[in-house]
């Protein structure tokens, strides 16, 4: 795993589960301020997005 | 104690019946009558024109590459005379002379050399195994089948086809020791052609013979002038009747010559000279077994013309029946008869791929 | 019922399908007289006679190349090549005529027959005497590989392979031969070749096993559960066809995956089992997949076995791994 | 330079190592007097006499058995074999002992061999003619599996697996072997094993391939382009050891992946990739992974060839899901 | 023409020179000095002895399966002891008694029965390889080994040791057939001691002698009672002059006898006689030896004694030599040697492991 500044069309990293659930939920995951390690969006930063 | 020799209570015999002019030893003529005389030559006939015929088209593009035969056609075919249709017959990827004697469609060998898996269809009725393509492979096949035979209560012998250079593969030689230690029913008939592709019979092994390698067996060895019908007919039919009778196997090397190229993929002006090609042909099957059957009143040149023009017409026949199956290959054959039973997963890579086809 | 030994529940197998079906026969090295080295065939011979169960010369590719004319011709052999670590001499029989005869001869010709061996390490054993190769068969279209995990399992798969109409390579996990034993019906029993089996329910993380993989696997299980984690394990039974809809299933509900195999890491089983959750489960990963496995390592001499071959501990890691 | 078909790189690159190094020798079934069914070692006999180039008895086994004998003694053996359909005949001698000498001496004795098969469909050949078992050799330690994609690449492979201290399984695409000429440099050239090439730079999808399918898949990425998807192309030139790195590194950046090989799909080389590509780009996936392959069953007689093996359509359209 | 044998150019031979009682025919027996004759039985002894301790250290549990030499140490001395150190030695998995005539430590032994790679590593300055499992695959190495010699301007010769079962193995011969054809300097070492684990010597071949297989070949083959040192020895010097002098392999038979178990994990109960086995117990190579040596005032009682004890402490020795490497095995030795230059991602396996056992 390295830290990579997030790039335009580069991947937010995030597990395949959490991109399904911004899916679900309508979150952009570009606009969630990750809060896993290396930049990583995680469930609950998705939930917490989702909730705004 | 001085160094004693050991017995090793067998030998290795040559067997010639019909020498090159075409004089028969009349005692050692097998029992044949008229009508399979006949057909004996029909066949070797027919297998060389037909071998032309896929020359031809393969040249044209119209069939893939394949292996001739010529020149073997009395190895093949007196060797496969003596069976039964119940009796196996397995070949290795050389033997359409011996496949058109057990009545093999053409256009079933058509189909598979223009690479349809439909010509793998054995003939029906018959115990043939399809084609067997790495050499010597088939050979342990034929042990299984004749030990099963047995097993079965049958007295059905199983014939394996081999050339020269099969000879020195592991598979030959595990299988012909398993055939001696269980005393199988099988023949094994060793296509001796002189050649495996580029390397000549001295650089394949270093025994002066092939048949001496029953030795190491304990199993009967023979050899036969493998252009001479007659031999190899009677040389079979004695191991057909050793086999029948819960003798075991027997081993029979054929000296013939591979006439034709390797393959059509092959060029053989690369490694061997037309001088070698000459002389062999000189000594082919068809010419020796004509002239005897000219001697015996059997043939005129009237019949081989009739039967040429008769041969000629059921390749052709042939030929177009193939042609139509060609047409629109259903390229979804490829799932068929993977398993007795697809399962799920290749039925969905079907249904996935018969999408793909349909347009996307 | 009775509790028997996986030697001995594959023994039963055998001794009821050959009373069953006469065409039932069994071949391979030291097989009649010994009953196998490792007693699998035992009393065998003296049931069912010499021609039903040979004593073959040393020549595997022989006894899958004899064994394929006899069932051809409409016997029914079951072939043992003595470990698995040289069935790699049969292995062109087996891809070039086994698994093709009934495709190249439009169905006319079958090769229904078992090719059994024992497999994998775990008891101390010479060279090459533990190996675990199931890759090479798995992936060799027309045949079936099969990897039973424990006696009952093991009685019930090596029936249906017997049955099945196809060639199915058998490979018995010969540290679990006598490592346990468990109930056994007398009476016959078969389990589907291509379904595994879900031997523990959990709603955390699945597992998933094989063959003597299988007791490591439990026992980090129940680590995991002592620690309040619920995994779930599977147990693959057969590793071509592979059960993935089962794992999906699974994967699809616990997000979080562990596979433990002994055999090399890189292109084993794991990799395709890792490949087919892409195609099934791949939105509902909550963290990377791991793999407990072989090291892309030889085999070492047994001084060294326990090292090579994946443990409950190893996987319990894993598993945290794959929980984070 | 020269533009070169890729058997005429392969022809150069054997006659230049065997000019360098005097213990380099062929090995095979028509390679001397014939040059090789297709060629490759056209005229080394001639150069350099039938003790360094043996036309060999028709037994694979030994041909790489005998071969190993030599390499032991300090001879570099690049044994042929005729077809890779046929390799399966020597896969004991390569797993049993090619791979292990080394370790199994200590390091007192190694195999720096080669063994070299065309391989892979597309040329209409028979049976058998069209296979691509890489896996085989690619899940057994202690080898190495390569397989170049053109000429250039053909010819620098070849150089390093001949110079290579252990044994390397090379496979040679026929369908490439006279398809197109490429430039490639007179002075001798090597290329490290174990690395892939990056063939083109792209930023929205990664495409893997190797051998025969580069060409399909360069295809599919013109066609790609021109709907305005920039794709990335890497071609693994080895597959064991694998560049993972370099996979990982561009999915890691593109986030969406296809693996294309003409090999059956189940337990293939794709499984491996998606299993490197879990371990080291997880979070980086926005799509499921992709394989374009062989289907799972026997690669069908030639008139269905086409149909069996993967094409730019394909790999366009799997590349379309993934980018979804 | 009537059938007419054909002359195979070669017989096959049984030599015998030491009888069961240690009288020798003194015109066959090969020239010798008394230091060499002393040295074969001392080695003869020395494997005897090594062997029983080998098995009460397996059933002990502290060494794993092995496979006992016990009835064969003549057909493997005898056989070893014409070669040179440069000569390449290619074991099976039985030649303990070769190896030790190679002076390969016996620690290093101990080390591979206990499960340790490093027993693997061969004797410096030997040109011996580690022991072969998969029964008669390292036939084909020893061709090659010869074939290298002649082509490195050496007349290094290859002696491979194999078995009765490794006879019926594809390995066997696809091996033997290019050494005739290619003429390697290989000696083909047989020991026929009647048994493959269960499968007697007349179930797994249908051959009288194993010797006649080399007429398959086209190569010398003889048979030799295994039994006695002196025969194997002058048949092997024989091959061995041949080879050297580029006359090309040679297939030797030694008949000799299993006396002891297949392998520790074997059961001989099941499948021979006790009787059978006090048969050859009469034969078995060093009492008749001993017998022989002492009447020609090369052995007394007393020397044997000395010779036993001896053997005895440096038995002992090499044993607690073993069990010193033994102590802490460090397990990350399994990632040694896979390939000459470790890739990257087996160092890493390799540090991650190391992290495991470290702790976590
Ligand atoms: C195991 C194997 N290796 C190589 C080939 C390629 N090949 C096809 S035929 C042939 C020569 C066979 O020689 P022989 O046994 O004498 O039969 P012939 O072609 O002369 O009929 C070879 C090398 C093959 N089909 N199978
Ligand atoms: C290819 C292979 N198959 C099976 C085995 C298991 N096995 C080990 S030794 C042996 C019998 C070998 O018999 P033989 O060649 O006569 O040698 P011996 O044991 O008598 O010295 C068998 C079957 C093996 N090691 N290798
Ligand atoms: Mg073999
Ligand atoms: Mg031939
Ligand atoms: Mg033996």
């Amino acid at each position: 795993e390295r830290e990579q500044p997030a790039r335009e069309g580069a991947p937010v990293p995030a597990s395949p589960a959490t991109r399904r659930r911004a899916r679900e939920l309508g979150v952009d995951l570009r606009q969630v301020e990750p809060g896993g390690p290396h930049g990583r969006v995680t469930n609950e930063d998705v939930q917490r997005a989702a909730q705004k | 104690m001085p160094r004693t020799e050991i017995d090793l209570q067998q030998t290795i015999s040559y067997l010639s019946i019909l020498d090159e002019e075409g004089n028969a030893d009349e005692e050692l003529v097998p029992d044949l009558d008229d009508d399979t005389l006949h057909r004996l030559f029909r066949v070797m006939l027919l297998s060389r024109r037909f071998d032309e015929r896929l020359l031809q088209l393969q040249r044209q593009g119209r069939l893939g590459t394949f292996a001739p035969v010529k020149g073997q056609e009395a190895a093949q075919i007196g060797a496969m005379a003596p069976l039964r249709r119940t009796d196996w017959f397995v070949p290795s990827f050389r033997e359409t002379a011996a496949a058109l004697w057990r009545d093999t469609p053409l256009s079933g060998l058509l189909l598979y050399n223009a690479g349809f898996n439909e010509g793998g269809l054995p003939p029906e009725g018959n115990n043939d195994l399809p084609i067997a393509i790495p050499v010597a492979t088939q050979v342990p096949h034929a042990v299984g089948l004749g030990y099963a035979a047995r097993a079965q209560g049958k007295d059905d012998v199983a014939i394996v086809f081999f050339g020269d250079g099969a000879t020195s593969e592991g598979d030959f030689h595990e299988a012909i020791n398993f055939s001696g230690v269980f005393s199988t029913p099988t023949i094994f008939l060793c296509q001796n052609n002189q050649w495996a592709i580029s390397v000549p019979r001295e650089k394949q092994t270093h025994s002066r013979t092939l048949a001496q390698k029953a030795i190491a067996y304990g199993i009967p060895g023979i050899q036969v002038d493998g252009n001479d019908v007659l031999a190899v007919y009677a040389a079979t039919v004695e191991a057909v009747e050793r086999a029948r009778a819960g003798e075991g196997p027997t081993f029979i090397e054929c000296i013939t010559y591979r006439l034709s190229l390797h393959t059509t993929a092959d060029d053989p002006s690369r490694y061997r000279s037309e001088e070698e090609v000459q002389t062999w042909e000189r000594k082919e099957p068809l010419i020796r077994f004509r002239r005897y059957l000219e001697s015996r009143g059997l043939l005129s040149d009237q019949e081989v013309e009739r039967l040429e023009q008769e041969i000629k017409e059921e390749i052709e026949q042939a030929w177009q029946e193939a042609q139509v199956q060609m047409e629109n290959p259903d390229p979804s054959v490829m799932f068929e008869h993977i398993y007795a039973d697809p399962p799920d997963y290749l039925q969905a890579q079907r249904a996935a791929f018969q999408k793909e086809i349909g347009g996307g | 019922m009775a509790k028997l030994t996986m030697a001995k529940a594959l023994n039963l197998a055998l001794a009821q399908e050959m009373e069953r079906d006469e065409s039932v026969c069994v071949m391979g090295e030291d097989v009649g007289r010994d009953g196998g080295v490792f007693r699998i065939t035992e009393g065998l011979i003296d049931r069912f006679g010499d021609v039903r169960v040979m004593d073959t010369p040393l020549a595997e590719s022989a006894i899958v190349g004899v064994g394929i004319g006899m069932a051809v011709a409409g016997l029914k052999p079951i072939c043992e090549i003595q470990f698995s670590g040289f069935s790699y001499m049969g292995i062109d029989q087996l891809e070039s005529h086994a698994a093709r005869m009934r495709w190249r001869s439009r169905g006319r010709w079958s090769v229904p027959m078992v090719v059994r061996a024992p497999y994998g390490g775990g008891v101390r054993a010479l060279e090459h005497h533990s190996e675990s190769k199931e890759v090479y068969y798995a992936h060799t279209p027309g045949l079936k590989m099969v990897i039973p995990s424990g006696p009952r399992n093991a009685r019930a798969l090596l029936v249906s392979a017997i049955r099945d109409p196809d060639p199915v390579v058998f490979f018995e996990p010969k540290a679990v031969y006598r490592a346990f034993r468990e109930e056994v019906p007398d009476e016959e029993e078969t389990l589907p070749l291509g379904k595994a089996r879900i031997v523990r329910e959990g709603g955390d993380i699945t597992l998933v096993a094989y063959g003597s993989m299988l007791r490591p696997t439990l026992e980090a299980a129940e680590q995991l559960a002592g620690e309040g984690v619920e995994p779930e394990v599977i147990d693959l039974l057969t590793i071509s066809p592979l059960d993935d809809e089962m794992i999906a299933a699974s994967v699809r509900k616990n997000g979080r995956v562990v596979v433990v195999h002994e055999a090399q890491r890189s292109f084993g089983a794991g990799a395709e089992i890792f490949a087919r959750l892409i195609e099934k489960a791949f939105w509902y990963l909550e963290a990377p997949m791991e793999r407990v496995t072989g090291y892309d390592v030889i085999v070492p001499f047994f001084a060294r076995e326990k090292a090579y071959l994946p443990d409950a501990g190893r996987i319990v890691r894993a598993a945290h791994r794959a929980l984070l």
